[in-house]
């Protein structure tokens, strides 16, 4: 079970970055690379606070 | 045309500022205080101030109504506090 | 020291100031007029290092000794709030109660923590380009940090957000501040100076030399002695009650 | 003579000042009901501005309005849930005609900003401020009746 979880949060924290990753795109006014790197990372921190705040509200 | 608009925002400012005084009740002064922030916002972006416009709507949107009413909520509780002690 | 005597010395002050101010306001350049002499040279500056936000060159290159006063002021500030609001020993914590939240709230604050998150990351890290920085972006992210207070109660933003963790934060954020400062000193110029870094290509992320980095430790400072601010005036509100046995 | 900044003025001078009324006057649950309305007339304002100066950098400031002009209200629906007396009757009105004013003013700017990924961002943020305003207003709306109707997790 614990590697189901395991699983299925990273899947979860992945679809936020992903998501957060297109509105950082349509955020920032020129695309170059390390925009879309710095992006990426913001994106990362932001899943990783959805799933926290997630679990947190549910009570797991 | 732009004069019409500074003059516009620079009334919104005065009437806030004046109804944020004029409010004694420091709750609802809050929701005054946080109209004020909104209408000081406009009146940097009219006068070419983005930063400190960005700086008034980030801090007087949501931080400064909070801050505000939890010390009121702490101060009505002490308050209630004391009369049921006496 | 009766009233009286405060109120002539008042009235003086007040002369005196009135005085001097009447008399310095003719010299200023007309408003909205053309000719900005400190504009102009505070322009020029922001372009030589190739900064598109000039108020942001001025902020972090030109004036970033005045920065990391206002930047201490904000930290001595939490600070005191941290020893003001501290739990005395005659008050004792009880666990917050579990807010009755309606589930659209707690769904919209689910789903903008984030966005708000990346919003202010956003902010902070265009700081040198557009309209932001360092310190309006920390604020957004700490707002959006409390969105699940909003969204849901306390207990479950404790659990989310270790204060000693944005403690440590706040002060790794003026110590950064400090390091890029000395990397000034070290690297042969003066403290602060922007000469460590290249300026990059005007109007990108890495433009400005030392601006960008400077955004970022001021952003993290920022969002943590707000997060900090806020842990304490939320301790007092919500959970901090007197002994009622008295 | 920008027509950007004329529809401005007007949605200020039409918007702020009402709203300025309302909150100084009146019941707490008029007050919320006026601030609320102000965050959207003021973000909508700021875009106007952002096409009027043709600065697309000022869209950023109704970005953060955008996202913490509704937070805002749901502090104070929070905070002062006690003393939310009575819901104005014009309440669910007033809502709907931010929200309803909300749509020109986005396809407006959209329309002047062209295909592309500002104009995506403009949608975003009128959706944004749409979604936070009725979610206030419904909170607020929802803090008088009594708070088993409306569905809780």
């Amino acid at each position: 079970m614990r590697r189901g979880r395991l699983g299925a949060t990273v899947a979860e924290i992945l679809v936020w970055q992903v998501a957060l990753s297109v509105l950082w795109l349509v955020l920032i006014s020129t695309v170059d690379p390390l925009e879309l790197f710095v992006g990426l990372g913001c994106a990362l921190v932001g899943a990783v606070a959805a799933v926290a705040a997630r679990r947190a509200v549910s009570g797991r | 045309m732009t004069d019409t608009l500074l003059l516009i925002s620079l009334c919104a400012v005065a009437a806030t500022a004046t109804a944020a005084v004029l409010v004694r009740d420091p709750a609802r002064q809050a929701l005054v205080l946080s109209v004020l922030g909104l209408a000081l916002a406009v009146l940097f972006t009219v006068l070419q101030a983005p930063d400190v416009a960005l700086s008034q709507l980030a801090v007087g949107s949501a931080l400064t109504p909070l801050l505000i009413l939890l010390s009121v909520r702490k101060v009505r509780r002490r308050g209630r506090r004391e009369e049921d002690g006496r | 020291m009766s009233r009286r005597l405060r109120m002539w010395i008042l009235a003086v002050g007040a002369l005196g100031f009135a005085a001097l101010f009447c008399a310095a306001c003719p010299r200023l350049p007309a408003f909205g007029g053309d000719s900005h002499p400190y504009g102009e040279r505070a322009v020029r500056a922001a372009l030589a290092h190739r900064t598109a936000n000039v108020v942001a060159a001025v902020n972090f290159d030109q004036r970033a000794f005045d920065t990391l006063g206002e930047e201490s002021i904000l930290f001595a500030s939490v600070l005191g709030t941290v020893v003001l609001l501290r739990q005395t020993r005659e008050e004792r914590e009880v666990p917050p109660a579990p807010a009755r939240v309606p589930l659209p709230v707690r769904r919209y604050a689910l789903l903008l923590l984030p966005v708000a998150l990346v919003v202010g990351l956003y902010v902070v890290a265009h700081g040198q380009l557009s309209p932001g920085g360092g310190f309006q972006g920390g604020v957004v992210v700490a707002t959006a940090l409390h969105l699940l207070y909003i969204g849901a109660d306390y207990r479950a933003l404790e659990r989310v957000r270790p204060v000693g963790v944005y403690e440590i934060g706040d002060a790794a954020g003026e110590g950064a501040y400090l390091v890029l400062g000395l990397a000034g000193l070290v690297a042969g110029s003066s403290f602060l100076a922007n000469t460590v870094i290249g300026y990059g290509t005007f109007n990108t992320l890495a433009s400005g030399g030392i601006v960008p980095l400077l955004n970022m430790t001021v952003g993290m400072e920022v969002a943590c002695a707000v997060v900090v601010l806020l842990a304490r005036f939320l301790d007092q509100a919500v959970e901090i009650e007197e002994e009622s046995g008295r | 003579m920008n027509a950007w900044l004329v529809c401005a003025s007007l949605l200020l001078v039409a918007g702020l000042l009402p709203v300025v009324w309302g909150t100084a006057r009146g019941p707490l649950g008029h007050r919320v009901v006026a601030q609320n309305c102000g965050t959207s007339v003021v973000c909508l304002v700021m875009l106007l501005l952002a096409q009027g100066y043709e600065r697309p950098a000022y869209t950023d400031l109704a970005l953060v309005l955008a996202v913490l002009g509704p937070v805002g209200t749901l502090v104070f629906a929070r905070l002062l849930s006690g003393e939310l007396d009575e819901e104005p009757r014009w309440g669910r009105a007033v809502t709907a005609l931010t929200v309803a004013a909300t749509a020109p003013v986005v396809i407006a700017s959209c329309a002047a900003t062209g295909p592309g990924r500002a104009a995506v961002k403009v949608v975003f943020i009128g959706v944004l401020l749409a979604a936070g305003n009725v979610i206030a207003s419904r909170t607020l709306s929802g803090a008088h009746r009594n708070p088993t109707e409306t569905r809780y997790d």
